[in-house]
């Protein structure tokens, strides 16, 4: 068991790409995506457009290192800021394989 | 004005699935048509409008008239957005006022394809070359909406202004899926030709009515859902909503009457012109104008601006059309 | 017994690719339609049934019979639940029994349909209001088995029962997807008529048997996995969900006789009584009768009731129906 | 960041509205909902009925600070009395944007 | 309010069955299950394969007492081995009802 | 080499619209179908093809030809895995080796389902015998290559091979759900003849070609995305996966020649023992041989062997055999 940060992230289907870019950037050692989430927030409602795929959230979670979490949000953060979205941090120990 | 031209339009099966899925969501039914075959069916019909347009091409060759239907077309989805943003902000945010002038500018697939359903249910023929018209009149007024949203100042013009792509916007605009897949299923309609339409006629040309049927039920549930949030948009923009079409259908109709267009063609431009976007152009301004708020510009052309066009605006116009081309 | 019979229903595709499904179940393959194509399908088959039966009533139009036939459904889509209720009390909580009641109360729109498809296929002709009948016996039993439950003390007293909307009952009941797209695309039949059925003909016509056989391979699945579920219902449930369908069909048999209906219609009014739903009841009576166990009256009418009444079932009362008929 | 209270819970699909909507009642700055999810507990297996919604579930979270938690958890706790569920509570720091 | 431990797992969809009929053996009170989740980790992007499904994961999460961990991590790390995957644990407070 | 033929092969609109899919890539579109709806379009063409198939048996009945073919068939599917084994271990370890020659072993329905469009549309007829071969040749390999997998030492002598069941193989390999719903419409439609075919045409005939090409614009966009993969394969398994296609083929097409089969048969087979697998394979390998890299055999047999099949070597093909034949 290794401690490790446990930093999920919900945010706007269409940035979910740059999201994840700068998490590789980064270089974290993996993420999980969960596409489809509706939510509700600041922003409003946002239970997904059928039609066209705005105001659909998706939903991220990742596993990292005390150490990187800083860098991560700073990151984060700038996305967050422009398209909306949420990014919780918590304490979890990582079972090494 | 002539009643069996209202009910012919209204008695198409479509329109009234498109009643019944509106009627649902306000008998809070539970009734609800699964995302994907959402999905699916606007795809299958880009795909099969793409394609007879590519077989009329085919079987009508390119003359003068389709230069000049195309040069028109292209024309009004440049003008449209410039006045439609001039009267918005009178209102509006520059954001708010060039994402909104962005959809009206652009148009809709599915009221086109409906008013085409409407003329095969007359008899009245119609150009393959209107199909590449809707096609080149998606993407210009998304440039346009985009190109005034960074001349002019807005509230945030920091990182929000600053993180943007050109390159990515006109991605957006002229590859983005509904785009690509009509243009190319024109291609390859125009490319096979007679053989090619036999080929696929039991798919797009058979199950066609039946197909649309099914996703205008879908429509009809997605757009009374969007009915709610109306009560922010406020009555400038509601109106908006309704005048701006009007106004456009008759902009269009002049245009077509002046080029002396063909019945079905005219009245295929005149609905271009008055439709606005709900897929393409928020996909796009999502992305290229952050600060724009969605509900105001998706209910707008979804909730209020599609419904009007299908139920009041078909008949409307093709009245206009008999009444100035006899 | 007629063996041609038993072979032509048997010999209907749709009825071999439930096989099929099943099969896929017991060799633990993996085999699996995607939920969405599921959804879908059942819509389709509910509006094309409904848009059916609705161009059958603007052709047939609405004459003594179709009253008389109405009638008779929605008496005994009341009096099933009553009797079933007091037969399941013997040995079920008052939740349970109300649950089950209202299940086998109402009906199943995909026995009605393979019904019609083996009818078609015998050519045996019957009336469109078949379909009306069938959407108006939807809803009573849910209706009764709530008052069953609410009316009999039950170990949950408390906020379980309290916490209760007539209203969104109602609702849940009258105007669930499947009744109202069934109603609706009757009434959309009824109102376009023979230039309805035209447009639509490829889509709810020709398609139907196909689509119908994907939608049961679908079903046999389904059906097959409910199966392991059943070690736990025990042997009374199980004779239940056979002999009460018997039971039912035999008593319908007699009323179709007295009155004297056509073959073909019944044939479907037979097959409406001894049909239990798993769609619409389940959904409303989870809300309604929260104490109730879903996992006994699901499989009940999912993996033997339905199984039974497609396979054995429709050859039987068909087989009684020439009988007396003649 | 701020420390808050990390709610996450999964109710039956048929009952994700009421819980919503108390949600809002309550004022909770955001929610977020992944629509299906399959799963087992004192209720039997509910891998999501095919056919009706019926068996099916939906996950849910919400951040809160820690004031707000104890009038959730009263709300919460009668939905899952009726229809089953399970609701658990962590601690997260929220990185404001 | 019971502590509870929280374990959330990713791991390859064809896996999936495996790993929750040992949950099931291990006697955990429940569990829920998000049958579709992308991601990249060590074996290279898992973006889903479209056609077979193969390179899919899902992410499954149980709440369990403390004493239930040890065997819980015990049953699972050969899953995890064998195809990849990852394990979190944290801690929460199940909210009895 | 005969032009026409290179034409009425790409002029095929299922072959235009796979352009279409990987140009979407390439131009990097936000195109996409729905994951639910590609489901359901492949199991709709096993379905559609083992019925024809099954009709196909149903009229032409089981004579010694048949017996022939299908016997070739099998041996073709266990020697291809073997000497793709030897090949690939001059440059891969035992399990990427195995996984690999196993997926060329088995067959890709898709190509098969393809070459049949481009037969019916060159009026050739062919045997519906030939589904059966084809569900068939899935298999075996899969066994083989497995068997290679555990004979030979590997890196991963530990849990990663003790903790496997053949049992769970077997069915993996014989039951999994695309050979399942081939083998049983192919019976189906043995079963149900005539009438069945009636029944099934508009949706298992008349929408063929329409779906094949709307699944093939998938298939365009996978394949494309996958090309990606293929930097790390390096240039040795680029070229496998175009030179043992072609070796295949030729002995393919020695044995068809040697044994007389018609033209049509000739080049289904030959198809056949060219194409690979993307589907049944990798789900079975993945299990099965957890230790091989699956960023390896998929993107090969889909982004490469795939296309190079239905673009290059259909038409490659046909011209051999008509040489040969003539
Ligand atoms: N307090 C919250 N708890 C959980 N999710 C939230 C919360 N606030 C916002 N979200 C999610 O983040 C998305 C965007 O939030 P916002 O930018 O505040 O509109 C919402 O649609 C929710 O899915
Ligand atoms: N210990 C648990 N861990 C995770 N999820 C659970 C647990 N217990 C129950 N659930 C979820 O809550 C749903 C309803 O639980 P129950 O009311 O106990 O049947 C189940 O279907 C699971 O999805
Ligand atoms: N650090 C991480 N954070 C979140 N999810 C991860 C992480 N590493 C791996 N995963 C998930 O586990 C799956 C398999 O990981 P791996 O076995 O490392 O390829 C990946 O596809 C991710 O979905
Ligand atoms: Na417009
Ligand atoms: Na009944
Ligand atoms: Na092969």
């Amino acid at each position: 068991m290794r401690p490790v940060k446990r930093i999920e992230i919900v945010i706007d289907s269409l940035e979910l790409h740059k999201l994840l870019r700068s998490l590789e950037q980064l270089g974290v050692s993996g993420y999980t995506v969960i596409r489809d989430a509706a939510g509700t927030g600041d922003r409003g409602a946002r239970a997904g457009d059928q039609l066209s795929d705005v105001l659909k959230n998706s939903y991220v979670i990742t596993a990292c290192p005390e150490e990187q979490l800083k860098p991560l949000i700073d990151a984060i953060r700038p996305l967050l800021k422009r398209f909306g979205g949420i990014c919780l941090v918590s304490d979890a120990q990582w079972i090494v394989h | 004005m002539n009643i069996d031209l209202i009910l012919s339009n209204f008695l198409n099966p479509p329109i009234l699935f498109f009643f019944l899925g509106m009627l649902a969501v306000f008998l809070r039914s539970d009734l609800e048509i699964p995302q994907p075959i959402a999905k699916f069916l606007s795809l299958y019909l880009l795909l099969a409008i793409g394609f007879k347009g590519g077989v009329g091409l085919y079987q009508g060759g390119v003359d003068h008239t389709v230069v000049v239907t195309i040069a028109l077309a292209m024309l009004m989805a440049s003008v449209v957005p410039l006045y439609s943003f001039f009267i918005l902000r009178w209102r509006l945010s520059v954001a708010d006022a060039a994402a909104i002038a962005a959809t009206y500018g652009s148009i809709s697939a599915v009221t086109f394809i409906t008013a085409t359903s409407l003329l095969v249910k007359l008899d009245i023929p119609y150009g393959g070359h209107m199909v590449a018209a809707m096609a080149l009149m998606e993407s210009p007024a998304i440039i346009i909406g985009v190109l005034f949203y960074r001349m002019f100042p807005t509230s945030d013009e920091g990182e929000g202004k600053s993180e943007f792509s050109w390159s990515e916007l006109l991605r957006d605009a002229f590859f983005n899926g509904s785009v690509l897949l009509l243009m190319g299923s024109l291609l390859i309609g125009a490319l096979t030709g007679e053989s090619g339409k036999q080929a696929l006629q039991p798919f797009t040309g058979d199950l066609f009515k039946g197909l649309l049927a099914f996703f205008l039920l879908d429509m009809g549930l997605v757009a009374a859902r969007r009915l709610r949030d109306l009560q922010k948009t406020g009555i400038f923009l509601v109106s908006f909503a309704i005048l701006i079409p009007l106004l456009n259908a008759m902009l269009a109709l002049g245009l077509a009457y002046w080029v002396g267009l063909p019945k079905g063609d005219a009245l295929l431009f005149v609905v271009l012109c008055a439709s606005a976007s709900y897929i393409a152009v928020p996909a796009a301004v999502r992305l290229a104008i952050p600060e724009a708020n969605p509900s105001l510009y998706i209910p707008m052309s979804l909730a209020i601006t599609f419904p009007f066009n299908i139920i009041v605006g078909l008949p409307l116009y093709l009245q206009a059309i008999n009444y100035l081309w006899r």
